[in-house]
C-alpha cells in the first residue's frame, strides 16, 4: 500500500452512478446495507446528463413549436421563434434539477457518496482516484461490489469524436447554435430522435445508414410511420452507406462527408459483389455519429479481481445480477443488452436485494422499449415472428389509430396497436405500437404481460373514451374476432 | 399435427408476486398446472405445490403434527 | 293499426344510435342477430356529435395554440392567431369522419339503420315517425329492445336554451366566433373543459358554481390543480353561488347575469341561515348552462311497453341490462349513472349478447373517468375513504409529478398518481391521478384492479424510462416503501 494512503471500507460498493448504480445503492440504502456510490463525473450517469432526459426535454421543447407552426388545419397559424441558448438553458435547469434530486435521495437513503474515479486492486478493493491537482486516491474495501460502469458511444474510423465537427450525441445534445446542416451517421432510435429534433430545430439533416431502413432493430411496418414522417420533416435518408472519411471543404464552409456503399452478397446467393453504386458526397456542417454504445469495462482493471467479460467488452451475470465472481455484480449498460435505463434500474434492485439476502431474481417476462420519434414507437414482449420461433402459435390482433377517436381529436392518425397472444390460451406475448404516447400506452401491456393477462382480460377492461388506450382494447377485441370499431380479420 | 401443442418450454404464466413466492419456496414453476384463467398459476398454486412437497419430504413430521 | 301503414319487424331493435346504441347493434350483429338501428338525429349520439369528441378536439386544438405561447422559458416565442371557423371547420372534419365510420361499421356488421324517432306502442311495437313532411311512420315489431336514447342536458329556471345568449355545451362546442366574455354556471367536468378551451380562445371567462371548489365530484387534492391552471389561464371562479335570472344590459351591449348566494346550514348546526353575501352581478357576451344531465326516457312512451322508470327518469337495470320487462334492455346514459361514453358502450355490450345467449354481465371492478382539463384527471375504483368504509384497511402509495424526469421534460410538473391498495394482500383498489395524459396513464391501473392484481405486481412490472407510467410504478413502491425516486412514507 501506498505511504500516506487511507484505507476505508464499505459493506456494499457500488461503482457508478447512472439509473443503473444510483438505484442499486438507494435500494441497498433502503435495506440498511452500508453502502458507498462512487461517481467520477456526475450524479445521474448517461441518461439524466447526456441521455434521455436532455433528448427527450429537446424532443419535447421543439415538437411543442413544431406542433403550432403544423396546426393551420386545425385552424391555427403560429410562426414561432426558437432561442436555442434559451432551450439549451431550460433543459440544464431540467437536468439539474433531476441529478440534484439524485444526490439527495442517495443522501436521504444513507448512501455514502464519493467522487472519483474506481478501479479494482484485488479481490476486495479498489483504488479511488480524485481528479485534479493533489487530489490524490484511497483505497476503499469492500464485501460486495456492484459495477454500474454504463456506456459510451462507439467510434468509427476516420471520425474520432475529439474533432470539432465530429460529434457525439452528448455534444449533439449541447450545441450552442443551430446547424444549418448535419450528417447524422447511424438511424438507430439515437440517430432518429435527434434527427427530428434538429429537422424542427430547421437544421438540413441528412440520415446515413448502413442497413436498408430507418431503426433497424424494428419490423418494417413499425419504423415506416417514423421515417416517412422524418422524409416529410426534410430528413434525408441514405441508406446502404457507411461513413468512410470527412474533410474540410476547400474554399468554403464546412465539411463533406464521404460515404461507400456497402458490400451486399449478390441475391443469387452467389460470391460477395462490391454494390457498383457509387461513394456519396454529402456536405454540411456538422457530422453526428450515432451507430451504437458499447461498455465502460475496459477501465476498470476487472482482472485484479478475476471479473471476466465477453467478446464485446459486457460483463455477463446471471439471473441475480451476479458475474463469475460470487461478491462482484454487474448492472445496466456494461451487463450487456438491452442497453435501457429501466433495464439497468431493475437489475441494480436486484442486485441490491440479493445481497441484503432477498429471493430477488432477473425474472421479467418482457422488457418495454420506446423511441420518443413522432409517432413514438412502444415495444414488449415478443413479436408475431418471435412467437412462432418460440413454438406459440401466435394469434394477433390489430387497431389502425385512424378509426381511433382520440387520436383524430389530437390530429394524429399514423400508426397502430398490435396485440401478440397465443392462441390456445390467449395469453399476452407481446405487443407492438406505433402512435402517440406510444410509450405510454405500452405500460398497460407489459403489465398484462407480467400478470399473464389474457385477450379476454384486456377486452373486458373497461377502457376510459376518448383515449388512445381505447387501442389497445379494440386491438386485443380484434385478435378475439369481436372488435367494434375496425373490421374483424 | 395430432400432437396436443403445449406451452412452449420456460414460458410459464404467473404473476411477479407468485414468481416470488416460487422463488421463497423453491417451488419450480414449470412443474405446476395453474389452475387460474387460460393456466395461469396463482398464489394458492404455489403453496399448494410447497405443502405438498414438504408433506411428502417430511413424513414424520406430519404425523407428529397431528396431536390428535 | 293505421290504414297504409307498414309493419316490419326485427329480432333486435335498438333506440339510439350514441356509444351505448351503436356498440350494441354492432356486437348484435356480429352475434349474427337480426338487428335494426332506430336514430332520429345523428349516429354517433351525443358523444360523437356534441360530447365526448369535438370537445376534446376544441381542447387539443387550443392546447397547441397555448402551449406553443407559453412556451418562453422552454426558449420558444410564439404569438399564435387562431380562426376560430378554421378550427371548427376541423373539428367538424373530426365528427364527420367518426359519424361516418359509425354507419359504416354499423353496415358491415349487418345492422339495419333506420332514421326516425321510437315510441313504445305495446309490448313488442314501436312507431317510428320520420321527420319531415309527409314521412309519416312505421310500426316496427321486435322480440327484444335495447334503449339507448341517452340524456339531454338539464336546464336551470330562467335560463332556457333556446334564448339566444343562453348556451347549451352542444351550442357551445359550435360557436361561430370567439365571445369576448362568458359565464359558465357549472365547475363539472363540462364546464371546466369548457373553461379552459375558452380561456385559451381569449374569451374572459368567469365560473359560477353552487358548491365550494371545482369539480366537486372528486377529492380537493385532485381537483385543485385543475382550479389553480384555470385561474392561471384567467377564469375568475364564484364559488357558493347560483344563477338566479340573466337580463340585456340597457344601453349596452351583452346580458347581466344575477347570480345569488347559496343558503347554507349555519355552521353551528342551528337552523337555515341566508347567507348574508349580496347577490353578484355578472356581465357577459353569453352564458353557458352546464350543471349535469337526465335521461332522455320521458318522449317514449314506455308505459306502453310497461317499463319502469325511478324518480330521476332513469330506467334501472339489473347486471344483465335488463329493465323490468325481461326481453327490453336499457343502456348508457339513460341507465343510470356514471353518465359516461366507455360505460354505456360496455352495457351495450353486455344487453347484445346476454340476447344472443352469451353469459355476459356487467361486472366489472371498477369504472374509469377522465376530466380532460390541464392537468388531466383519471380515477378508477376506490378513494382512500371509500375503502375504508367499504371495510379495507387502505394503504396508500403516491407518487409528486415534480419527481418524474418525464414530467420535467414536458415542463409540466403538477400533479401526482396515488394508489389505494388493501394492506393485507395488496391487491389495488383503486387510483386517483392529476397529470398530463392522467387519463391515458388509469388504463394500466384499471386493468391491475380487473385482474386482481398487487402492489407488487405493478412495482415489480418494468416500465420504460423515461415515462409518466414510471410514476404508477413508483407510486405502487411508494406504498410498500420502497420507491426510489420519492422520500417513502
Ligand atoms: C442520447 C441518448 C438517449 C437515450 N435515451 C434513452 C431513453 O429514452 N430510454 C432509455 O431507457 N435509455 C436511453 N438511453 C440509454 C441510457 O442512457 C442508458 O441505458 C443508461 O444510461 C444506462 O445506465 P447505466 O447506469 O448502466 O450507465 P450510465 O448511465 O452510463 O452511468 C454510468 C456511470 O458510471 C460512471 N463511471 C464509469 N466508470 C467509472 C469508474 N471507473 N469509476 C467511477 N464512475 C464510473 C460514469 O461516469 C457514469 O456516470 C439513451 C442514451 C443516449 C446516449
Ligand atoms: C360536452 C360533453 C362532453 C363529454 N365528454 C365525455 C368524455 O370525454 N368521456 C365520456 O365518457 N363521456 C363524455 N360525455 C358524456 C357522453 O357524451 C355520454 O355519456 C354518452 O354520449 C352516452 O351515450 P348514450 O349512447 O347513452 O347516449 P347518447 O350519446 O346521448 O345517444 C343517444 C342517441 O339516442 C337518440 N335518440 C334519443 N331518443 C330517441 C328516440 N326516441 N328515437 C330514436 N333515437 C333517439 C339521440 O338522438 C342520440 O343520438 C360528454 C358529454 C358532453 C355533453
Amino acid at each position: 500500500m501506498v505511504v500516506g494512503d487511507v484505507t476505508t471500507g464499505t459493506d456494499v460498493l457500488v461503482i457508478g452512478a447512472g439509473p443503473a448504480g444510483y438505484v442499486a445503492a438507494i435500494r441497498a440504502g433502503q435495506l440498511d446495507l452500508d453502502v458507498t456510490l462512487v461517481e467520477r463525473d456526475a450524479y445521474g450517469g448517461t441518461c439524466l446528463n447526456h441521455g434521455c432526459i436532455p433528448s427527450k426535454a429537446l424532443i419535447s421543447a421543439t415538437n411543442v413549436a413544431h406542433e403550432a407552426s403544423h396546426a393551420e388545419e386545425m385552424g391555427i397559424h403560429a410562426n414561432p421563434a426558437i432561442d436555442l441558448s434559451g432551450m439549451m438553458n431550460w433543459k440544464d435547469g431540467v437536468v439539474d434539477q433531476l441529478t440534484g434530486g439524485v444526490e439527495k435521495l442517495c443522501k436521504a437513503n444513507q448512501v455514502n457518496l464519493l467522487e472519483g474515479t474506481a478501479r479494482f486492486d484485488g479481490e476486495n478493493t479498489v483504488r479511488v482516484s480524485h481528479d485534479g491537482e493533489g487530489q490524490g486516491s484511497e483505497t476503499l474495501e469492500f464485501e460486495d461490489a456492484i459495477i454500474a460502469t454504463g456506456s459510451r458511444p462507439i467510434e468509427i474510423p476516420g471520425f474520432e469524436y475529439g474533432d470539432e465537427p465530429v460529434l457525439d450525441s452528448r455534444q449533439a445534445l449541447a450545441l450552442e447554435s443551430v446547424p444549418e446542416s448535419l450528417v447524422i451517421v447511424g438511424a438507430g432510435y439515437i440517430g432518429m430522435e435527434l434527427a427530428g429534433v434538429f429537422a424542427k430545430l430547421g437544421t438540413d439533416v441528412t440520415v446515413l445508414e448502413m442497413l436498408e431502413d430507418a431503426l433497424p432493430g424494428y419490423d418494417d411496418d413499425l419504423s415506416r410511420p417514423v421515417r416517412k414522417r422524418a422524409e416529410s420533416l426534410g430528413v434525408d435518408f441514405e441508406f446502404g452507406y457507411t461513413a468512410a472519411e470527412w474533410h474540410d471543404i476547400e474554399d468554403g464552409d464546412g465539411i463533406r462527408v464521404v460515404a461507400d456503399p456497402v458490400a451486399e452478397p449478390a441475391t443469387d446467393g452467389g460470391e460477395l459483389e462490391t454494390a457498383d453504386a457509387e461513394s456519396l458526397e454529402l456536405d454540411a456542417e456538422k457530422v453526428l455519429v450515432a451507430v451504437g454504445r458499447k461498455p465502460v469495462s475496459d477501465t476498470l482493471d476487472l482482472e485484479a479481481a478475476g471479473i471476466e467479460t465477453d467478446e464485446r467488452g459486457f460483463i455477463p451475470t446471471d439471473d441475480r445480477a451476479r458475474t463469475n465472481r460470487e461478491h462482484v455484480f454487474a448492472v445496466g449498460d456494461v451487463a450487456g443488452e438491452p442497453m435501457l435505463a429501466h433495464k439497468g434500474s431493475m437489475e441494480g434492485q436486484v442486485a441490491a436485494e440479493v445481497i441484503a439476502g432477498e429471493p430477488s431474481a432477473i425474472d421479467y417476462q418482457a422488457m418495454p422499449a420506446a423511441v420518443f420519434t413522432e409517432p413514438e414507437i412502444g415495444t414488449v414482449g415478443l413479436t408475431e415472428d418471435e412467437a412462432s420461433e418460440q413454438g406459440f402459435e401466435p394469434l394477433v390482433g390489430e387497431f389502425p389509430l385512424r378509426a381511433s377517436g382520440r387520436a383524430l381529436t389530437m390530429n394524429e392518425s399514423d400508426g397502430f396497436v398490435r396485440i401478440v397472444a397465443d392462441e390456445e390460451a390467449g395469453f399476452i406475448l407481446g405487443a407492438q405500437i406505433v402512435a402517440p404516447e406510444a410509450s405510454e400506452l405500452i405500460a398497460e401491456l407489459g403489465l398484462a404481460i407480467e400478470l399473464g393477462a389474457t385477450l379476454e382480460d384486456i377486452a373486458r377492461t373497461v377502457h376510459t373514451h376518448p383515449t388512445l388506450s381505447e387501442s389497445v382494447m379494440e386491438a386485443a377485441e380484434n385478435a378475439l374476432g369481436q372488435a367494434i370499431h375496425t373490421l374483424n380479420r | 399435427d395430432i400432437e396436443e401443442i403445449a406451452t412452449p418450454e420456460g414460458r410459464v404464466f404467473a404473476p411477479p408476486r407468485v414468481r416470488r413466492i416460487a422463488r421463497e419456496e423453491g417451488v419450480d414453476l414449470e412443474s405446476i398446472q395453474g389452475s387460474g384463467p387460460g393456466g395461469r398459476i396463482t398464489d394458492g398454486d404455489v403453496r399448494a405445490a410447497a405443502d405438498e412437497r414438504s408433506d411428502s419430504d417430511t413424513p414424520d413430521e406430519r404425523s407428529t403434527a397431528s396431536p390428535d
